[in-house]
């Protein structure tokens, strides 16, 4: 079966937002994104931690320990950037200012809940971070994941067995199947993969799809 | 002549008490006050409440105040990483409280103290495991949970300069937690990296004001911390 | 390339529609962003609601907007003041509704408005006229009046410098309402004394990021307010 | 009878505020406590407008209109001074940061009850500003008045007829015949003015107080 890589996952991101937009890209896969946005086009990433227009990694030797992005990697300022506390950043999110916050996932239901972090297990020492406060923190909240788990289990369900992150806050999931839009009708397929037929992708998936892929070019 | 200024980080936290809330600044390798830390295990306090976003990391700082089982409870956001070996087996063995706080919440609540909120509504958090048995509200069609402020007694934060009046300036994203934590604690500590005559600070550029700062210690002559290499 | 600047106050804003709830920065000669209201008056507007700490004085500015009767409801913490009969005489004509914050919950409440906070509880106002009819509750030993969050469409504010992404830095306490007015409203609009190119404002002391801001207008040429005597 | 002047009971507050206290002095009388501050002594005066370590009136001709107090007069800043905005400067008082707030009042009572924002005249156009914020906004809140009003009633009563600014929140109060503490125990009288007896204080004042002048000298 044909897949989108994990790099063609994040250049499809990145196609989809705009010039002016203010983005937070989450720890791990979405991180990616960034480097696919391209050089001409104006985005200013927000980092939790309190930068707003995050620029990429430092060359190496010149990684300054008190300018980190979320995930504690070394990052720059971009010219026009600018630094603010821990409350102020929050609020940015919280507030509705950002448009973009771009999430990895272990499960998204089919209204748009989102479970990524905490996989529930007796053992595991729990630690969410950010992860709540980004669910709800921009006015489109993207999912970056694999179609299925390790075993073939769809990650997209028709209710999260996982702990839940967020309520109905997910806008649109991209996959290594699919790009599918979580609607008020229900999960609308916006894109497929080349040569995996709407019915398998259905099938694969386990909830109610709606083919949405008329007439558009697959990415 | 006021002047906040202290000579040593020992003379900075010698007051603090067992039991005492302490509140400690810092997001992974910035704004973390590693010697008012190394001055507090010294100091030997214990039974002591932590905030901080995270719960210590490999065996130095917040995770040598927690090896030398001096914390009872931690209030922070992310607790578990790679190298947080010392929280993990303290919490398995259940020798430590943990409250788990979505990082805005915590943000927010620390904020809250300082402004004098008693309590207010987020959206963050409603619906999930951490949100679990808290008061909600259904606010203008959004779903919100109630959250109460977090005080302490000490804060120990870092910061990048500061003049006799406690006026402090940071560094870059080393400001995170720092000017939210400084107007939480009944008295704040501060490390910095120079002291600078008054009047050195824009007062436009004043990030923490000295109402909120008891105590400045210069660190003086300490290197910028190496950065660690990345971790996946 | 983004730019958020625009050529004339007119432009700026054009799009402001009847009833459309408007903050207004400023506090006494200070922050003032007069030519964009003397825009709004020009413009047409009307059935407003206006949020500002004062409600207009002498003749100009807010009164002149109150005067052409744009206003259908002013949000305040202090309309009463000795150059104030514009509005007096709309309030005693029942021509205006007021509603009457203190000063500090009006500037919480915007603030909570930026932050996407639903509600919080504040103790002050307890017990007085102006927390009538609210929800109370007592905290920690403390009553406290539950406030909600004052949202915008516009925000009308001065600051001194920008750049093309909206960075504002103000001048001294002209500050005042200008970065949480810009927080609370869906399209905030700047009026500032100089534009400068990107990179001119310090990252460490940029007050507000440009993610608050949607439309700056450089007002050129304009001389410093002349300072008013001060009335007893 | 002996009165304390304005300037003397200005100088009997400053007085009582020591070195490195945060301070607002309210509009009206209490600004006249600044100019009594003795030079050496460092105190922060705070503007709920945003200012902290305000200092005196500009030079004539030196003024700025960016540079104003509470009162809407102009005002310098002293070297150390900063400025924030309206949300961070009542987070300050709300926040219990502030040491002293000096006010003004129409009536204070036994417990207290602070009433000085309205008449509650029917006609009246009422008015808070930061009236309700300051009540509320420090760990001591002294009252400046004149003891008594021009028909001879006491303002300090056993319940206020005005409207109330804050419930509870006097500590303090200087008049121009006493210096009274509120405490748990009721009114305390800590000075007279020379030459009137306590017994014709406590009948001007017309609520019980106690006599707390003791060992102490007049002011």
């Amino acid at each position: 079966m044909h897949r989108f890589s994990r790099e063609q996952i994040a250049a499809r991101v990145a196609r989809d937002i705009p010039a002016g937009a203010y983005v937070n890209l989450g720890i791990g896969q979405p991180t990616m994104v960034a480097n696919h946005l391209p050089p001409g086009r104006e985005i200013f990433l927000h980092s939790e931690n309190g930068i707003l227009g995050m620029g990429p990694a430092p060359p190496k030797g010149q990684e300054d320990p008190d300018l980190i992005n979320a995930g504690k990697q070394p990052v720059t300022l971009l010219t026009g950037g600018a630094y603010f506390h821990h409350a102020d950043s929050f609020a940015m999110m919280r507030g509705g200012h950002l448009d973009y916050c771009v999430l990895g996932a272990f499960q998204v239901s089919v209204r748009g809940d989102l479970a990524n972090w905490h996989t529930g297990g007796k053992d595991a020492i729990p630690a969410v971070g950010g992860a709540m406060d980004l669910a709800i923190g921009a006015k489109n909240v993207y999912v970056m994941m694999d179609h299925l788990t390790k075993s073939g289990e769809s990650k997209i369900v028709l209710n999260c067995t996982y702990p839940l992150t967020g309520l109905a806050c997910v806008n649109r999931v991209y996959t290594d199947l699919a790009v599918i839009e979580v609607s008020t009708q229900g999960l609308v397929v916006l894109d497929v993969v080349d040569g995996l037929p709407f019915a398998e992708l259905a099938r694969l998936t386990g909830t109610p799809l709606t083919d949405g892929t008329a007439g558009r070019a697959a990415g | 002549m006021i002047d906040k200024f202290v000579s040593s980080v020992a003379a900075a936290v010698a007051d603090i008490g067992d039991g005492a809330t302490v509140m400690i600044g810092g997001f992974g390798t910035s704004g973390i006050p590693s010697e008012l830390i190394d001055a507090l295990i010294e100091q030997g306090a214990k039974e002591l409440t932590v905030v901080n976003n995270n719960a210590g990391n490999g065996d130095v700082g917040l995770a040598a105040l927690l090896k030398a089982r001096r914390v009872r409870k931690i209030i922070c956001s992310f607790p578990r990483q790679i190298d947080s070996h010392v929280f993990d087996a303290l919490f398995r063995a259940g020798d430590i409280e943990l409250e788990l706080v979505p990082q805005g919440n915590l943000a927010e609540r620390i904020r809250a103290a300082g402004a004098g909120i008693g309590a207010f509504f987020t959206p963050t958090a409603y619906g999930t495991l951490l949100a679990e048995g808290k008061e909600t509200r259904l606010i203008d069609g959004r779903h919100h949970v109630l959250e109460y402020p977090i005080h302490a007694d000490f804060a120990l934060i870092k910061a990048d300069r500061a003049d006799r009046w406690g006026n402090l300036v940071y560094r870059k994203a080393a400001r995170n937690f720092g000017p939210i934590m400084a107007s939480a604690a009944r008295c704040t500590i501060v490390q910095v990296r120079e002291a600078v005559p008054l009047g050195a600070l824009d007062p436009e550029a004043i990030v923490t004001p000295g109402i909120f700062v008891q105590r400045v210690v210069p660190i003086v002559g300490v290197a910028a911390l190496a950065m660690p290499q990345a971790v996946a």
